[in-house]
């Protein structure tokens, strides 16, 4: 894992460099600071002493902004979910969180029914400003604490989905959600957090990337072309995005030219980018750490064989889990989470074979 | 009791949004007999003291959540009822533009969000209003109506937690008609009564008769002035019944003709009626005059409701994101 | 809608026929008679006077099993879903239902986290011979009555599902869920429950299908080809199968012969038969009442984009629904499913285009 | 009190393993800061004699649920620690072939199910259990291990309930340690106790001193026969403490050093020790030799375990359907 560490750090880029725990919370400070009806709720994230969420990213929050914005709930994951969408409703711009993305199925009847359905419901007269943010990836906890669960909402009309590979990203698409007036699903991955303070994660990447001191906004809808190439795109997201890279300079050492697009937000989702980029190379790989089937590499794939059927030069691929809960053991983790030797063989099968 | 600081012009708004209450119900039914409406709908006959006495004890800017079982919550809280008939004829210039129906009628600028059909659904809704009451420092409380059957579901144990912890300005408001669909409350709670449940939250709890429309009115009013004063919240579980069938297609066999006709006894129109034709203060002629305009103001919203335009297919694209 | 009636019986076929209502009351009947763990749990099934469930499908049952073997619960979805996980893990095979799959998020935990990974994470030791029934289907009742939720389930490792389109299949695939030891999501079109009975639905389709006295069991990832044809592969499930084959009858009287294929199970998916008429047809259209992003319909193009590529004649195209709630006026809900219009259209399209 | 019903091998017994409890969790704890274990763990040294108090009233075919710190309660359940320790290192010889790992441990042949990090997410799983049981006329009951926090999700009430209407062979224990994860209980929560919450079911609840094991067993034990011989369910909340952090990774910052210190001297395991040295029939000696046979234990198991194999990669696909 250590490799993936930085390949996609440019080593020429001047400025102040952070993590994506430090880049998210700094946008929540900004953004709060900005426009006091943004508020933050969930467990653990403002107790005195405490774990400023599961991953450290609202440490500190509660000593700025205080128990009425920094709202410590129980553990109610539908209640306090319901809540900010009632909250939202009323004029303010709840943050939710959850510890583990996996308990969002917990909530799901009010992401889903509620949140995503208010507006439509009263006929385009209500709007329901709110951040749901999310930690996904498996990181050796078993099956209740790993799972990548951006394709549940990717599938649901009303949700708008961020999903940040890298700390200026991040930054900027969260104080995005933030101001935007639909409710957002926002995934960040466990091991991109980076592995500094207490709650390090083993196998964590040392993501580390410049985000400048002047405020930016980063719009939802814009893929990025994180390394160009002719032969093949690589579509992926999140942790996948640095691994898709790193196949990309393997195969690039081989011959092969992968353009890697790193979608940043599923809904919605920059279809223009990824068609253009496979009319112009004739050959899709798809990579996700969510499961296979159904997944939202799917959706690609079917867009794809739409709109681009012509240009393919070759079947269109997907990396991403197996169809299955997510095992313990590492060895069978890591047989599950995709790898970047699993993204070249597929590419090098489809571009060779 | 503090009736006596109801003026009769107040006992008589009281009694004539009764009337359209239950008038808007039976034209309801009976348009949807003729097969002139769409969909299906869950009908409230016998509950409108309920209906009206929470409406009543709240002020303009507060905020009412609602159920499957919304049209007299939202004829109470004063939206026109125009735009709820037109809704229900799916039509453009219904509340909801054609896009809620039956089960999700309601207007926030009018202080009824979009009813909830999810049982339950609507109750971290007006929860999470009242925490955005209290966070602005607005003088506003959120009333919250859901059934006797939906305090099994968890999201009423969470939230009403989540109130009581942060003395939320919400008055949950139990309609106890005794049944959830073809369930009777008594087989699937131990606890003979639902307010009995507020202890388990620290949080007052009363049970009162749902068919008198004073006693709603006090007993919100009081809830609701005292979660308005940053106390918290109450839960209220008003005793009542409804007369129809839990939704048009269902006969209610369920129960005993006994049992309904007794309720029946308890109709909290005539029973109003009664009180004060006996008090003197109603009398014939008013009753009278009351029924012929909510007649005229229901005859006048059919007629606004079938020459309304129909939404335009394409408008099923609309709405979906703000952005 | 009218015109949609029977356009699959075959008039040929004698036998007793049956409402897919009848059907699945039937199958209940026979597995709980033939099997004292069969129990059925869920809210308004078995009360006296009642409903027999929102569609009447269990109805009289507890007449015959009495109130130990159709429970009747509160309105506690998560809390009977769990307990039916339960329930199968100690040795009975709970059948249990929610009055309409919108509900099923409110108990997405206790599907998604529980009944799909119990085996899993008991690495293989234990089973959840459960099954879990919901009414999908738009019939303008708004939008939290109304969703077709297939395509959550179908992107869970450890479930399977069944969606049937008639009395026969309805009849010999519950039964095998029944007695399958992994938990099944079984999904029921509001609309061809038939229009007898007291709980009818307007626009309903009166879907007789001979259904034989005889015991039989119809196993799971078995597609059904419906209507063979050479010039285009249809794929559709629950309502749309009797759309699709309208639609095929219209297409046909102008020179275009579509095979229609109905899926019948989503989880396993027969991919053998859709691949084989694929490759044979060159060309195909997978019709759902699912909205589109996400649906199960990107993940049948995306498998033919990857292993049928080379035998495509044209683009693959999806008729679903779109990306919105469901709205409740008729003209908009109309707008919303997909109608044999679009189907027809589509397939011309693609056909002649 | 009906302690004098222990046999004093009883107790001894009880006592060994109140002690292979909390060694086991020290030895983890090392083996894991000596990076030779994966992923995360929650521990519960301070909590022995809970699981033991709790384990020793079940029979043998009963069943088990615990949650995401469930190390004491499979080791109190008898699940042999080699199992325990061998799924820990993600070995193919763990009790559940390496796909549960710590928060999952548990074998359902023993009598107890894998555990349920979903917080509140087992609560169905023995509920239903129950019902099973029930059902099937088998003289056996399900225990129910949750934490503090778990009171306040839906799913603890949906699922009380339903136990309490169905009189179902349930005992639902509430390991009340004051905190879930950083947060104190009093803050999640008006009302005092975690037991005050069975009357909104029905069901009787009790508060115990959860660091007494022989406390606990009684009430579990007079609890287990009431739902036995079918009387229904019960509440039972435990006040205990985790001496360690919520997990690895947590110092515990939100605890004041007195508190901690104060618990510690409730520490159930030194509690036994002080009381029947007292008493006599305990030993230095005694204590000498069951230590030293524990320690055996967790030698012998760590070494089976690190001698076992992997499981292979590939072994990823298998387990997901049963056919
Ligand atoms: C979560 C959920 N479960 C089930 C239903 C189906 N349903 C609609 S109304 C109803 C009964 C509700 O009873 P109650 O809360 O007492 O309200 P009432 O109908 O008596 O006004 C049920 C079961 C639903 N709409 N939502
Ligand atoms: C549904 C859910 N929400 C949140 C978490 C994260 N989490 C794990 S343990 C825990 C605290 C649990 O507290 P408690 O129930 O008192 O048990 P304890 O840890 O004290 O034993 C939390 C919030 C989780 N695992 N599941
Ligand atoms: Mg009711
Ligand atoms: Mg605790």
């Amino acid at each position: 894992m250590s490799m993936l560490n930085n390949v996609l750090a440019k080593p020429e880029v001047e400025g102040r460099k952070l993590s994506i725990v430090e880049a998210l919370r700094e946008a929540l400070r900004e953004e709060m600071r900005r426009d006091e009806r943004v508020i933050l709720i969930g467990e653990d994230i403002g107790i005195k002493g405490g774990f400023g969420g599961a991953f450290t990213v609202t440490l500190g929050l509660s000593d700025e902004f205080g128990s009425e914005r920094v709202i410590d709930t129980p553990i109610s994951e539908a209640g306090f979910t319901g809540i900010a969408v009632g909250a939202a409703l009323g004029g303010l711009r709840p943050v939710a969180d959850v510890q583990y993305a996996d308990f969002l199925f917990l909530a799901m009847d009010q992401l889903a029914n509620h949140a995503a359905k208010m507006r439509y419901m009263s006929g385009g007269k209500l709007r329901v400003p709110m951040v749901m943010r999310a930690p996904v990836g498996a990181t050796t906890r078993g099956s209740q604490h790993a799972q990548s669960l951006e394709s549940y909402f990717f599938h649901v009309p009303g949700l708008k989905i961020a999903c940040p590979s890298n700390p200026y990203d991040a930054k900027g698409l969260l104080k995005t959600a933030i101001r935007m007036d639909d409710p957002v699903l926002f995934f960040e991955h466990k091991l991109l957090y980076g592995s500094k303070g207490s709650r390090k994660e083993s196998g964590g990447l040392e993501v580390f990337g410049v985000v400048p001191e002047e405020e930016y906004l980063l719009p939802f809808g814009g893929a990025k072309v994180v390394r160009q190439g002719g032969d093949v795109t690589i579509v992926a997201n999140l942790l996948m995005v640095h691994k898709a890279a790193l196949a990309a300079k393997t195969l690039s050492a081989q011959g092969i030219e992968a353009e890697v697009i790193d979608v940043r937000t599923l809904v919605p989702f920059d279809w223009k980018t990824v068609f253009g980029s496979v009319e112009r190379t004739g050959r899709l790989v798809i990579v996700h750490e969510d499961t296979l089937t159904g997944g939202w590499g799917a959706e690609v794939a079917a867009r794809v064989a739409d709109s681009c059927i012509g240009y393919l030069q070759g079947p269109i691929r997907r990396v991403t889990a197996p169809d299955t809960p997510v095992p313990f053991a590492p060895v069978m983790e890591n047989f599950f989470v995709p790898s970047v030797e699993r993204i070249v063989a597929t590419v090098k099968e489809l571009c060779q074979g | 009791m503090t009736s006596s600081l109801l003026t009769k012009e107040r006992l008589l708004g009281m009694y004539r949004k009764m009337l359209l209450c239950r008038m808007f119900e039976d034209r309801v039914n009976s348009l949807f007999l003729q097969g002139r409406m769409p969909g299906t709908i869950h009908q409230a006959q016998g509950q409108e003291a309920s209906a009206v006495g929470v409406c009543e004890a709240l002020s303009p800017g507060d905020m009412l959540t609602s159920t499957h079982r919304p049209h007299e919550h939202a004829v109470a809280r004063g939206i026109p009822v125009k735009a709820l008939m037109a809704e229900l004829f799916a039509k453009s210039t219904g509340c909801c533009h054609g896009k809620g129906g039956s089960m999700h009628m309601g207007d926030a600028e009018l202080g009824m969000l979009p009813a909830i059909a999810i049982v339950g659904g609507g109750i971290p809704l007006a929860t999470g209003y009242a925490l955005s009451f209290k966070y602005l420092k607005k003088p506003n409380i959120a009333a919250c109506f859901f059934g006797d059957g939906a305090v099994n579901e968890g999201i009423f144990h969470e939230t009403v937690n989540m109130a009581a912890i942060w003395d939320l300005p919400v008055v949950f408001i139990c309609e106890n008609n005794k049944y959830g669909a073809s369930t009777p409350i008594d087989s699937v709670m131990k606890v003979k009564t639902v307010s009995a449940r507020a202890s388990a939250y620290g949080i007052p709890g009363r049970t009162i008769d749902g068919n008198d429309v004073v006693s709603v009115y006090e007993a919100v009013s009081e809830a609701g002035e005292r979660a308005r004063s940053g106390q918290g919240p109450a839960l209220l579980e008003l005793e009542t019944y409804r007369f129809a069938g839990h939704s048009r297609s269902d006969p209610g066999h369920y129960r005993s003709k006994q049992e309904v006709a007794e309720w029946k006894t308890k109709d909290p129109i005539s029973r109003f009626e009664t009180r004060y034709l006996a008090e003197g203060f109603l009398t014939r002629e008013i009753i009278d005059r009351c029924r012929a305009s909510v007649e005229q103001e229901l005859n006048d919203a059919v007629e606004f409701a079938e020459s309304s335009p129909s939404p335009l297919p394409e408008e099923c694209l609309a709405d979906v994101y703000a952005e």
